[in-house]
């Protein structure tokens, strides 16, 4: 299917991130900031779409928003938020972390504005999407065998870390 | 105007979804009949739920408004409307409100990619399980959101719960989900598809529904997904997150209302959703019983006359009760308003068999049957189970259902590269 | 689907002239910006808040921003020719984003455990607080 | 004193190490909720979902049934006390009509006797029927309450026939009956037992082999023998923790000690075995009543009572098995026509108080199991 008013629907998306960005980052209750969050990765999945990656997108839906938001909505609502609501927001350093923060997008637009020649001028249609998850498939299990098994290497450790930590006593 | 009728007429002679072929007006067609025939399913089933588990109850369930209660959920509707919306003082109006939004949201979406037919879907993705998949499982985060916004314990219990729930068995689904799409790899190329329509047609292909391949791998496949698909729905005997003689009503205890009523909506639509997903993974999809072994023009024949036959035999159904209703004349009304609803039936049943019609209607038929045999299967739970308790239910899910699903998955692959010759030992 | 077509060969100029133009064409650029204001937004969080779970949501802004770019450069990959490394398999930037999605649920899972065993020690989820390294 | 030495085990006091100390709930349930019962509050401390502990409290429903006692005279308190446990109106009559005619040092005839007997047992079987489908329905089998109600109806329906009314029958009177049995009445009360005899067969379809069931109720709620007689806990629910303690055979009242039955005991003391007990029971009541039934003898159903009772000054203490449990009645007699003083010992209101040392450890899920299977009726607990 060919796409329709791509300009506007970026432009759409891209002030949903950025919009959500904000509030993760400003929200004094934890759950607004992940509801927020939320919201962010969605529109990122969106976005995925219209770089017709949908096999990430659909693993961004099922693993970002369906499963470690869900963890964190979870950790918020077991840790009582009340008393952190209630007490300062921003550590002592925040205005050092907004300079660097600042000097860093500095970096950014002076990367962006003196590089363009290095970045394509034009969109261009990629591929059909049709065969997107197959040709994932084949890559993952083919040339990114070794990668993939330390991935679930990866994971297996982090399940035991988890529950090691959330145990009751360490 | 003629390049507009053009636009809307050139869909027509495709054998594409709508949105295959990117016709974006018979794609708000589709979408306006899918949740117009959503919305009606969701009302008959809240009258057929109670009828049913009323009768399995020795008892007659809603008989007053309307002949044998027919205009109960209308009723209900209205009532519900009408309620006064409560939000509680201390709860967070913004999550509060948008909580049952968000769960309608995830449930309906997901009817997107359900094949009603080899082209009656709305479109059809080339990652449509995984997108059913992920989009039912944001229905979690609504449940969250309401649980935690009511601000009051027995909601927040429910939604710890029902998340904790949730999450777990979508693993033990997924688990189901992958193995049957190993099985539609089993073809002359070797690659599978996570496409909906893809996947009945894998099935056409192999001459087998899937709840029979590998007998009895699939079955085994299919129960684990019959299972985690209650507890998904939060439907009796797993719904601990609504238990109402533990936690009130769980997560929608502060609700009130049409909020309520969209909690209720989305639960429904939800079984519907789950109920599709089985269809079409091991059920055939839209594909009639024995689409192959019982080919030929007598036969197609013979199968295009069942949806009418089965209207008509519901009309009669209806004309028999006419018979038996009181002759008071206090009766009068409802008892021509069941002849009505018969003759309506009836009607319906006669139209069905009209020859293009008799062809253009099978698919949805027998999707709509094999869903419906599903709802049964949901009703006769609630009927019969008592519930299961929070670590049980964890147990199982984990301790039960993931095992055997890793194990199904390993011996399904295993079989599957045995049949494609691709075992070298 | 229309089919495809390679109109310039990626090292275009023309485009970036017209300024207005430049903004209804979407391009590759126009992710990266996006990926890096959202890359932004997660260093300002990690930096500046107190609350240990606003922190680990920011990594997760990060993280995002991170994979738009991959993803964002996978899809300009796929339209470069195959002589140079594109081609439509070119899906590594894909694939590597599906490895950081990994990453990222396994930080939550490991973070929001440090978490629980730090709330339920010292019961503050203040990021301040964790000047020991065994309490 | 002893008690506090006897109770000096069950170590009810020891607070014990929450999991997460700033998580620990506290929720109230009830008095408004589904699962309590009528109007008990339970205030629980949770930790997650696993019980701290928990308190109740009681009284909502306190109508001062004893202090009216002392003020009515002996025939005048009868009718109040079918309203202390109101789905067992007929045992709690017999206990309060015993006791009297204890105090009056009278006996009821055999025949009146015999149709004590059945009523009770009747009604033995109601109250138990309305516990299973009170108790499946917390456990979240829907069903099984609408079988029973439907049995539970025939029932109804004999004492609706012999007395006039369905739930507060006063159906004794202090020295036999009122009335004589109606026409019919022993045709009908076989032909019960006929109907019924499968039902419970139906009943245990249902339950006792269902998984789900049998998972949910096994080693759920267990108390042992000891703690049950320290709390002095009584009636199915001591018989379940393996104690065979039943007044009907222990003391034998009315005309018990002419029937044969057997009294069901439990081992696990686990809600699955009082489930179990109560079926018996059930059972075995069917049992008691045919022989009752069959044995009826013909004769007067009054004993010589005074019109106006003035007891001798005295006290005394009568109990029966009341499907709860033992039901007693204290009544001291200052020679008046007015009890000195009247107390009710009502078996709901001891059992309940086994409810912490039962739910402690438990989870939320478990504490709504173990409130349906002690039968507590909120009428008798508060009086």
């Amino acid at each position: 299917m060919a796409p329709v008013a791509t300009p506007f629907f970026f432009y759409l998306l891209s002030a949903l991130m950025l919009a959500g960005g904000i509030l993760v980052i400003t929200r004094k209750n934890p759950v607004h900031s992940a509801l927020a969050l939320i919201t962010t990765l969605l529109a990122q999945a969106a976005i995925y779409l219209m770089l017709y990656a949908p096999f990430v997108a659909g693993v961004q839906i099922i693993l970002y928003a369906g499963g470690i938001m869900v963890l964190f909505l979870f950790v918020i609502m077991l840790v009582s938020i009340d008393r952190s609501i209630k007490e300062r927001q921003f550590n002592s350093q925040w205005l050092i972390g907004v300079v660097a923060a600042t000097a860093l997008g500095g970096l950014f637009i002076a990367v962006y504005t003196k590089g363009t020649d290095l970045f394509p001028g034009q969109a261009t249609l990629a591929a059909a999407e049709g065969d997107n998850t197959q040709r994932l498939a084949s890559l993952l299990y083919g040339q990114y065998m070794f990668s993939f098994e330390i991935a679930s290497l990866l994971l297996l450790v982090a399940i035991i870390g988890a529950v090691v930590m959330a145990k009751k006593r360490i | 105007m003629q390049s507009v009728i053009q636009y809307i007429t050139s869909y027509l002679g495709s054998n594409q979804t709508p949105g295959a072929a990117g016709n974006l007006f018979w794609v708000f067609v589709y979408i306006m009949l899918v949740f117009g025939g959503l919305s009606v399913a969701v009302i008959a089933m809240n009258w057929l739920e109670r009828k049913i588990l009323a009768h399995m109850q020795v008892r007659l369930g809603p008989m007053r408004v309307g002949p044998h209660g027919l205009l109960q959920p209308i009723a209900d509707a209205l009532k519900l409307l009408l309620k006064e919306d409560l939000i509680p003082a201390d709860a967070d109006r913004v999550i509060f409100w948008a909580a049952p939004f968000m769960v309608v949201l995830a449930a309906f979406t997901v009817f997107v990619v359900v094949p009603f037919g080899p082209t009656h879907a709305i479109t059809d993705m080339n990652i449509g399980i995984l997108f059913m998949l992920g989009v039912s499982s944001l229905s979690v985060l609504g449940i969250v959101m309401a649980g935690w916004a009511s601000n009051s314990h027995y909601p927040l219990i429910g939604a710890l719960r029902s998340s904790a729930q949730m999450v777990s068995y979508e693993v033990a689904m997924g688990m189901a989900v992958v193995s049957v799409i190993l099985m539609t790899s089993l073809n002359a190329a070797g690659t599978g598809t996570l496409s909906m329509i893809g996947i009945v047609q894998a099935q056409l292909a192999q001459h087998e529904w899937f709840i029979f391949k590998f007998f009895p791998l699939g079955l085994i496949a299919f129960f684990i997904f019959a299972v985690a698909m209650v507890a998904e729905t939060n439907r009796a005997p797993f719904d601990l997150a609504e238990a109402e003689s533990e936690l009130t009503a769980g997560f929608h205890t502060e609700y009130s209302g049409f909020r309520w009523s969209l909690f209720f909506l989305a639960e429904y639509s939800a079984m519907i959703a789950v109920s599709s997903i089985a269809v079409t993974l091991w059920l055939g999809g839209w594909l009639r019983p024995f689409p192959n072994m019982l080919a030929g023009a007598g036969w197609e024949q013979f199968f295009s006359f069942i949806p009418g036959t089965s209207f008509l035999f519901l009309a009669a159904l209806c004309f028999y009760s006419t018979a038996r209703m009181p002759k008071h004349p206090y009766f009068r009304i409802q008892t021509i308003g069941l002849a009505g609803f018969g003759a309506v039936l009836g009607l319906v049943g006669l139209i069905l068999f009209i020859p293009p019609v008799r062809a253009w209607v099978q698919d949805i038929f027998w999707f709509s049957a094999k869903v419906a045999g599903f709802m049964y299967l949901y009703i006769w739970y609630r009927g019969t189970f008592p519930r299961y308790r929070f670590d049980q239910l964890m147990k199982m899910g984990w301790k039960v259902l993931l095992p055997m699903g890793l194990g199904i998955l390993i011996l399904t692959a295993g079989v599957a590269l045995y049949q494609q010759n691709l075992w070298h030992p | 689907m229309p089919p495809v077509t390679l109109t310039t060969s990626g090292f275009s100029r023309r485009v970036q002239k017209a300024k207005m133009q430049s903004m209804l064409h979407i391009t590759t650029l126009h992710y990266l910006v996006l990926g890096a204001a959202l890359f932004l937004l997660g260093v300002i969080g990690v930096l500046t808040r107190r609350n240990v779970v606003i922190v680990l949501m920011s990594i997760e802004l990060i993280l995002n921003a991170v994979n738009l770019n991959l993803v964002a450069f996978s899809h300009y990959w796929q339209s470069m020719p195959a002589r140079v490394g594109g081609g439509p398999t070119a899906l590594h930037g894909q694939i590597f984003s599906i490895f950081v999605i990994t990453d990222a649920a396994a930080e939550a899972a490991v973070g929001l455990g440090i978490l629980i065993a730090f709330f339920r020690n010292k019961e503050t989820v203040n990021i301040d607080e964790v000047n020991l390294l065994k309490w | 004193m002893t008690d506090q030495k006897t109770l000096s085990h069950l170590d009810l006091e020891t607070p014990e190490k929450p999991f997460l100390d700033a998580n620990e709930l506290v929720i109230n349930m009830g008095p408004q909720h589904p699962a309590t019962h009528g109007v008990l509050r339970v205030i629980l401390r949770l930790d997650g979902e696993k019980v701290l502990g928990l308190e109740c409290v009681i009284g909502y429903l306190h109508r001062g049934v004893e202090k009216i006692g002392e003020h009515r005279t002996y025939t005048m308190f009868n009718p109040y006390v079918d309203r202390m446990d109101y789905v067992a109106a007929v045992s709690n009559g017999l206990g309060y009509c015993e006791t009297v005619e204890k105090l009056l040092n009278v006996e009821a005839p055999p025949r009146a006797q015999h149709v004590r007997v059945i009523l009770t047992e009747l009604n033995r079987i109601a109250s138990h029927q309305l516990w299973l489908g009170t108790h499946a329905l917390d456990i979240g089998a829907i069903t099984p309450l609408f079988y029973t109600f439907r049995d539970r109806e025939e029932i109804l329906k004999i004492f609706e026939k012999y007395c006039g009314a369905r739930l507060t029958t006063h159906a004794f009177r202090i020295g036999g009956l009122q009335y004589e049995t109606y026409a019919g009445f022993e045709k009908e009360v076989k032909n019960f037992l006929d109907f019924f005899r499968p039902k419970i067969d139906e009943y245990e379809e249902l339950l006792t082999s269902n998984r789900i069931w049998v998972e949910r109720t096994k080693g759920v709620g267990k108390i042992s023998a000891q703690d049950c007689i320290a709390l002095g806990v009584t009636g199915p629910v001591l018989r379940a923790s393996g104690v065979k303690w039943d007044l009907r055979k222990a003391q034998p009242y009315a005309c018990y000690k002419n029937f044969d039955f057997e009294i069901p005991i439990g081992q696990n003391g686990d809600t699955y075995d009082r489930y179990l007990v109560r079926m018996v029971e059930m059972r075995q009541s069917v049992r008691i009543i045919q022989q009752a039934v069959d044995a009826l003898p013909e004769g007067p159903i009054m004993a010589k009572v005074p019109k106006v009772m003035k007891p001798p000054a005295g006290e005394v203490y009568h109990s029966i098995e009341a499907p709860k449990g033992e039901l007693g009645y204290f009544i001291v007699s200052d020679g008046s026509t007015q009890p000195y003083r009247l107390r009710v010992r009502p078996p709901s209101f001891v059992n309940l108080q086994a409810l912490d040392q039962m739910c402690r450890g438990q989870l939320v899920a478990d504490v709504i199991a173990v409130i349906g299977t002690l039968d507590i009726v909120l009428g008798e607990v508060d009086r």
